[in-house]
């Protein structure tokens, strides 16, 4: 059996991936796809904790944690789609029209 | 099992309104109006009698929903925050050309989110309330799809608040794999005996979920989606959102850091702490300089977040009962001063910079005279229910020996006093340019709306006794 | 840790074989480059346009609504497996649950979100 | 029954504002005025009630209702009025409904609707002033002491379109906000160390305290906020440099709010806190010695300004420094008394000075002014009153109060500071008398030391920095230079009149309920509010009554009066039988002149240390061409280091959603950081 410490190791480091892929990704749907990483990271250390501990807890959430994920991503899409109808670009540094 | 229902009635009679208007919308015939605000406005008063009810019943549904007094204090809040944020949208709607459906739809379920949030006994379901007011509120922010700035408001809400909503699962997730549940209760129990070790991934989840939290209502250094987010939005909407989303995120904040990591306080108390300086200093500071009332006013609800964390870190029983005294002050307030602006905007120019409201009070005394009740609110002067929240917040950080708080939450807020003035003083001493100046009808039922809510500001102000009272109550039977 | 040596050491082995071989054909290979040999390689066919294609912004609104009743099969699933134990209540819950996302998706119709733009 | 008091300019207030614009004049200004009077009566009738009882008990209460209540700390809305306040509502509710009466009259060229907000404003503000001095604890006090200060900065305003008008307006706001941190901090200060606010229980608790001597101890501390807030309020030094600008407002106003009343608010708390800060010394030393120079340094300004109000304005810093003096020196029942007649005789003067500026149709520079005497003999006799009185003139109100305050001074042994107030008494009855006689005496406009005599109202850009243009009217109300020939120069109207008449009576006769024990008399006002001054029965301390020490204080009346009379004397022949050497004078010391005539530059320091910084913080398109003179005035006191603060933290906001992640994750790695190692 493979010790919990590495899941979280690997969930972990998927979490930074993604993390790390909202800052150094120029393009809005891939930053989506960063956030969804982080997501799915998340969703390893449930599953593994859920493991350890025994019973279905960890796995049910997981169902939960998709939905949402999958909601979210649906929005985050149209609302990209709206964006790109008005400024023809997907770089996130080009949409600074709010500030200060 | 029916029994098993009873906690969740308030949000299933907001479902039903939210799925109703969205039936009704569905099966008109093309071209037909339909008052569908008005569904809305059944279901939230339905879902305020079904509180009423469950006052000090400690209902629980499921074991994850949990309609104790404090909660429904909450909800009653956000059902204020809803039919206000209804009465005031009817002229909004139709003038800008919002999709009428989708409009009512999307409020009404992110208040079923709110509720949720506020009456959730369970981090996972506190999650998912998160997620379903937030959703909605994203796409609300954008809804007017002719505007750019709406787009791009609407992006940055949704990108930061899924990044943010990430770190705050991650959070949920080491709390579940260290206590076994998601459940409040046995994580509160699970942490209490835990409370003289210093497991570092207790700390971990701790600090993830402080910053989701810290995120949704927008302390520094997680604000920085707050001023775009408010200023890009449809006013009405930004008043919903300022109010709403703070009051729900910050009864979950409360709920979950008062009862369940209450043990670990030592930890995050100082955390909190200079979240709430920052937040309060920021918030006022940069809200001076801005020019553009809806940012002024986004500044200005961060720097009252910041006030709302003292109250969270005194966390004595004024501290507690404060936090609910000042959301209801501040979301009355707030909504109503934001009400003010989405009545004057049009749908070609949205009149929010801070010299559109030059000589309004020559154009339309009763908003100019609304929105000077708002201001001296919000700048905490007697005797409107701005003061009472701001002195029961003080002397709550008093009492509890954190004479620093007070001291630069008195300062903010005697900074702040510049900027709501300036508004005030534009209304009053100046001569008014030519947008705001033609003398528009207002219309009955927004009018009717913000002098509810100006009267509940000044009953607040001059009569705070009952309310404060059941605000203590509602404290009281749960931490 | 010891049963998983042997995978990292063919992970490493991977990695090394990869870097090894380009930096070893990079050293070796002689460089003539010219037009048609540096044009992108698209099975044969003459490549046109950017490698960055717009896809018509229909895909991503049907992708959109794809997702949202792809997530339906997540609960339906556990849903049918389960059934038996659950007795009535799990049929109602499903029904109410089947029923919401049907006037999502009849609102959608008639506010012709599903016709293609 | 007290609550009728401040309820019935509420009333007033409630009905101008919301029904004023459809009302005609005469009805708005007698409604106005009606509830005034109606709170008068009920003020007299509590006040004989008051008095009808034996001064131990002296002491009505209403509680209206339970306000806050947290934890064990209750704070009801409660009014109460002992000796101290029957004197204050007496004052604020006689003399307001006076100067409501008066305006009726003087305002009487404004449009209805600007008519009915400026009674609104005036109404409102009486309603605040007396839930001021009518509250029980601090909290009731402070939202009296806000909800004043709205009401003047909003009156100050009121003629926003005039721009000095506007800026004045926000000056006194900025201003008096900065005192208000300190008040604030002051009572939360007191708070935590008593846990209560009512100021008869915090009386008697600090009673039970050694008094703080020669330490600076938190009381010391709590009274110096509340002394800081008392500055701004009260105009003394540093924050004295509002109330000459706020002489933009209309004539009334500055009578009613800024000499008679709101401005003696800070004195008043100081009388109402007696027991906090004699047990303070400390404190007591800066409150006198903070009084002592006010008074002296605005005498001199008062000296060689030239416009009728501000000078007028000037003598009040002056007197209300006189007045903080006495507190200081803990002679609280005389500081009270001073506090008394002034509200006479200051709204006697400044009302006279608003029929002469009525008469002229906006004129205020007294270089242009002269011979008035034959053309406006009420407002000449009565104004005449009013300046032998705040001279000190033997046997009018003034005379008696000053005088207690001198001897009280000298008595406790402070004879440095006797020695300033003397010398301002000096100043005090020669600058009233240039004014008397550069107004009515001689023969009509005369030329001015430096300036030719303008007979257009002098362009603000050739005046003195903050001189302020003489027009009085806004802009499109009619403004006419002074064209009219003298001859048909109009006395002040009947209602102006009548006015001017009562309160010169009062300034007469007003000083001789305090008549001192030395002149026969026995001084039945300190009698009357000792109990005020003194902890609750029961917590007092056994009173060692020193003997009234007769021979003394004959002498030294005998010296202020010597001094009122040598004032006069000496301003009659700069500035009646010899004129031109009142300009020679001013040339040979040119440079005295000019730091006086300029304020000693007060306004010019501030401007550069505070006001500058931020226009060029502003310039940098902060504002992105935004009017920059009417919205940032209010910000402009603010402070440089608000604004620059702002524009940087303003700049973090790029308007890059990575940046603003980045800041997220700048969060998230701190906090987590924080709990892994510390």
């Amino acid at each position: 059996m493979i010790p919990l410490g590495h899941y979280l190791f690997v969930s972990a480091v998927l979490f930074a991936i993604g993390t790390a892929g909202v800052f150094l990704r120029r393009n809005l749907i891939t930053i989506l796809l960063s956030i969804e990483i982080m997501l799915n990271a998340v969703n390893l250390t449930f599953v593994a904790f859920g493991r350890q501990l025994g019973g279905f807890d960890g796995q049910i959430i997981v169902f939960f944690v998709m939905t949402v994920a999958a909601a979210e991503a649906a929005v985050g899409l149209a609302i990209v789609i709206a964006l790109y109808r008005h400024r023809e670009s997907l770089n996130p540094d080009a949409f600074t029209a709010l500030k200060w | 099992m029916m029994e098993s229902f009873t906690a969740v009635v308030p949000m299933l009679c907001v479902t039903v309104a939210a799925l109703a208007v969205m039936g009704a919308e569905a099966f008109r015939a093309r071209g037909e109006n339909l008052p569908v605000g008005g569904l809305g406005i059944v279901g939230l008063v339905g879902a305020a009698a079904a509180s009423v009810l469950l006052w000090d019943r400690n209902a629980v549904s499921f074991g994850v929903i949990k309609a104790d007094n404090f909660g429904l204090f909450v909800t009653m809040v956000l059902l204020l925050v809803g039919v206000l944020t209804i009465m005031l949208s009817a002229p909004v709607v139709g003038r800008d050309g919002l999709p009428k459906g989708d409009y009512y739809a999307l409020v009404l379920f992110s208040i079923v989110g709110m509720i949720m949030m506020a009456t959730a006994n369970d981090l996972l379901v506190v999650f998912i309330a998160l997620e379903i007011l937030s959703i909605a509120v994203y796409v609300l922010t954008g809804i007017r799809r002719d505007d750019p700035q709406a787009a791009e408001a609407a992006f940055k809400y949704f990108l930061l608040g899924a990044f943010s909503s990430a770190f705050f699962l991650y959070g949920i997730a080491f709390t579940y794999g260290l206590s076994g549940s998601t459940r409040l209760d046995r994580v509160g129990a699970y942490l209490a005996a835990q409370s003289l070790s210093d497991d570092p991934l207790i700390l971990i989840a701790l600090g993830l979920l402080l910053v989701g939290f810290a995120f949704k209502i927008s302390a520094v250094p997680f604000h920085m989606w707050t001023p775009d987010a408010y200023e890009g939005a449809p006013a009405i909407v930004t008043g919903f959102m300022s109010t709403g989303v703070k009051a729900a995120a910050f009864a979950a904040f409360a709920r979950v850091f008062l009862s369940a990591f209450e043990p670990f306080s030592g930890d995050w108390a100082p955390v909190v702490w200079l979240l709430a300086a920052a937040t309060m200093v920021l918030g006022t500071f940069v809200g001076v300089a801005q020019s553009n009332l809806k940012r002024m006013l986004a500044y200005s609800s961060i720097a009252h977040g910041g006030y709302l964390l003292v109250g969270l870190v005194a966390a004595n029983e004024v501290g507690k009962a404060a936090i609910l005294f000042y959301l209801l002050a501040y979301a009355v307030t707030n909504l109503a001063a934001f009400g003010v602006i989405a009545l004057l905007g049009a749908r070609e120019a949205a009149n929010d910079e801070l010299r559109d409201y030059a000589g309004l009070w020559h154009t339309r005394p009763a908003l100019a005279a609304l929105m000077t009740v708002c201001m001296l609110s919000l700048g905490g002067l007697p005797p409107t229910a701005g003061f009472i929240g701001k002195w029961y917040i003080f002397s709550a950080a008093v009492g509890a020996g954190y004479y620093g708080l007070a001291i630069i939450g008195v300062l903010t807020s005697v900074v702040s006093v510049f900027f709501y003035l300036r508004v005030v003083v534009m209304m009053y001493m100046a001569d008014g340019p030519a947008a705001t100046s033609a003398p528009v009808e207002t219309p009955r039922v927004a009018l009717a709306a913000l002098a509810a809510a100006v009267a509940v500001i000044f009953y607040l102000g001059v009569l705070p006794a009952r309310i404060l009272d059941l605000a203590v109550a509602s404290v009281a039977t749960i931490f | 840790m010891g049963g998983y040596l042997s995978v990292v050491i063919y992970l490493v082995m991977i990695v090394a074989f990869a870097i090894v071989s380009l930096a070893v054909a990079r050293v070796l290979r002689p460089r003539r480059p010219f037009a048609a040999k540096l044009q992108t390689y698209e099975c044969g066919a003459e490549p046109f346009g950017q490698a960055w294609v717009q896809f018509p912004v229909g895909f991503y609104l049907v992708a959109l609504l794809f997702i949202v009743f792809d997530a339906l099969a997540v609960f339906l699933f556990p849903w049918v497996l389960a059934l038996r134990g659950l007795g009535m209540w799990a049929v109602v819950a499903m029904v109410v649950f089947l029923a919401i996302l049907g006037l999502g998706w009849f609102y959608a119709f008639r506010e012709r979100l599903l016709e293609w733009q | 029954m007290l609550a009728l008091i401040p309820l019935f300019p509420l009333l007033g207030f409630l009905t101008n504002a919301s029904l004023g614009r459809r009302l005609p004049k005469t009805v708005s200004g007698a409604v106005a005025s009606a509830v005034m009077v109606a709170s008068f009566a009920v003020s007299v009738m509590t006040v004989l009630d008051l008095a009808g009882s034996p001064p131990d008990a002296r002491a009505i209460e209403q509680v209206v209702y339970t306000w806050i209540a947290s934890g064990d700390f209750v704070l009801d809305v409660t009014l109460r009025v002992d000796p101290l306040a029957a004197v204050m509502i007496l004052i604020v509710s006689g003399i307001g409904a006076l100067i409501h009466i008066y305006s009726t009259a003087y305002m009487q060229e404004e449009p209805d609707g600007e008519y009915a907000r400026y009674f609104s404003y005036l109404n409102l503000f009486a309603a605040f002033m007396l839930v001021l001095v009518l509250g029980a604890n601090f909290l009731v006090l402070f939202v009296g002491w806000e909800g004043v200060g709205l009401c003047s900065y909003l009156l100050i305003g009121f003629w926003f379109k005039k721009k000095s008008a506007a800026d004045a307006g926000k000056k006194a706001f900025v201003v008096n906000r900065i005192g208000d941190y300190a008040f604030i901090l002051g009572v939360l200060f007191l708070f935590v160390q008593f846990g209560t606010l009512d100021f008869q229980r915090l009386a008697g608790m600090a009673a039970a305290l050694p008094p703080e001597e020669g330490v600076f101890g938190a009381l010391s501390l709590a009274t110096l906020l509340l002394f800081v807030g008392a500055t701004g309020k009260s105009a003394q030094i540093p924050l004295y440099v509002w109330l000459p600008d706020a002489m933009e407002g209309p004539t009334p106003v500055s009578a009613l709010i800024h000499a008679a009343t709101m401005v003696t608010a800070g004195v008043y708390m100081i009388g109402r806190n007696a027991v906090l800060f004699s047990h303070a010394p400390e404190t007591m030393t800066i409150v006198a010695v903070v009084g002592a120079l006010t008074a002296l340094m605005a005498a001199t300004i008062g000296l060689v300004q030239n416009d009728i109000k501000r000078v007028l304005a000037y003598s009040t810093v002056s007197q209300l420094g006189l007045m903080f003096l006495a507190m200081g020196v803990g002679a609280f029942g005389a500081g009270i008394f001073h506090l008394y007649t002034h509200a006479f005789f200051k709204a006697l003067l400044f009302l006279g000075s608003g029929a002469v500026i009525h008469a002229l149709h906006g004129e205020q520079d007294i270089r242009n002014m002269g011979g008035l005497k034959r053309d406006l003999p009420v407002t000449y006799w009565t104004f005449l009153v009013g300046a032998l009185a705040i001279a000190g003139v033997p046997l009018l109100s003034g005379f008696f109060s000053k005088d207690e305050i001198l001897y009280e001074t000298f008595r406790e042994g402070h004879t440095v500071l006797w020695l300033v107030a003397a010398v301002t008494s000096l100043l005090t009855a020669t600058y009233m008398f240039r004014l008397v006689f550069l107004t009515f005496h001689g023969e009509g406009p005369n030329p001015a030391p430096s300036h030719p005599a303008p007979s257009h109202p002098a362009p603000s850009h050739l005046a003195p920095s903050h001189l302020a243009p003489s027009h009085l009217a806004p802009s499109d109300a009619p403004s006419h230079p002074r064209t009219v020939a003298p001859s048909h120069l109009h006395d002040a109207p009947p209602a102006m009149a009548l006015v001017l008449v009562v309160l010169a009576v009062g300034s007469a006769v007003a000083g001789y309920i305090g008549m001192p024990h030395g002149l026969g008399g026995d001084n039945q006002l300190a009698a009357w509010l000792a109990p005020s001054f003194e902890p609750p029965a029961g917590a007092r301390p056994a009173e060692a009554e020193a003997g009234p020490e007769g021979a003394l204080e004959l002498t030294l009346m005998g010296v202020s009066s010597a001094i009122a009379v040598g004032g006069i004397l000496l301003a009659s022949y700069f500035w009646l039988r010899r004129r031109e050497l009142g300009a020679a004078l001013a040339r040979r010391y040119a440079g005295v002149y000019a730091l006086l005539l300029n304020k000693y530059y007060v306004d010019e320091v501030y401007d550069a240390a505070v006001v500058h910084p931020i226009q060029r913080g502003s310039e940098r398109g902060l504002w992105r061409g935004f009017d920059v003179s009417v919205v940032d005035g209010a910000v402009n006191g603010v402070g440089a280091i608000v604004a620059e603060g702002s524009a940087i933290l303003r700049r973090l906001q790029t308007g890059s959603v990575r940046a603003y992640a980045s800041s997220v994750l700048i969060g998230v790695v701190v906090i987590l950081g924080y709990y892994l190692w510390r």
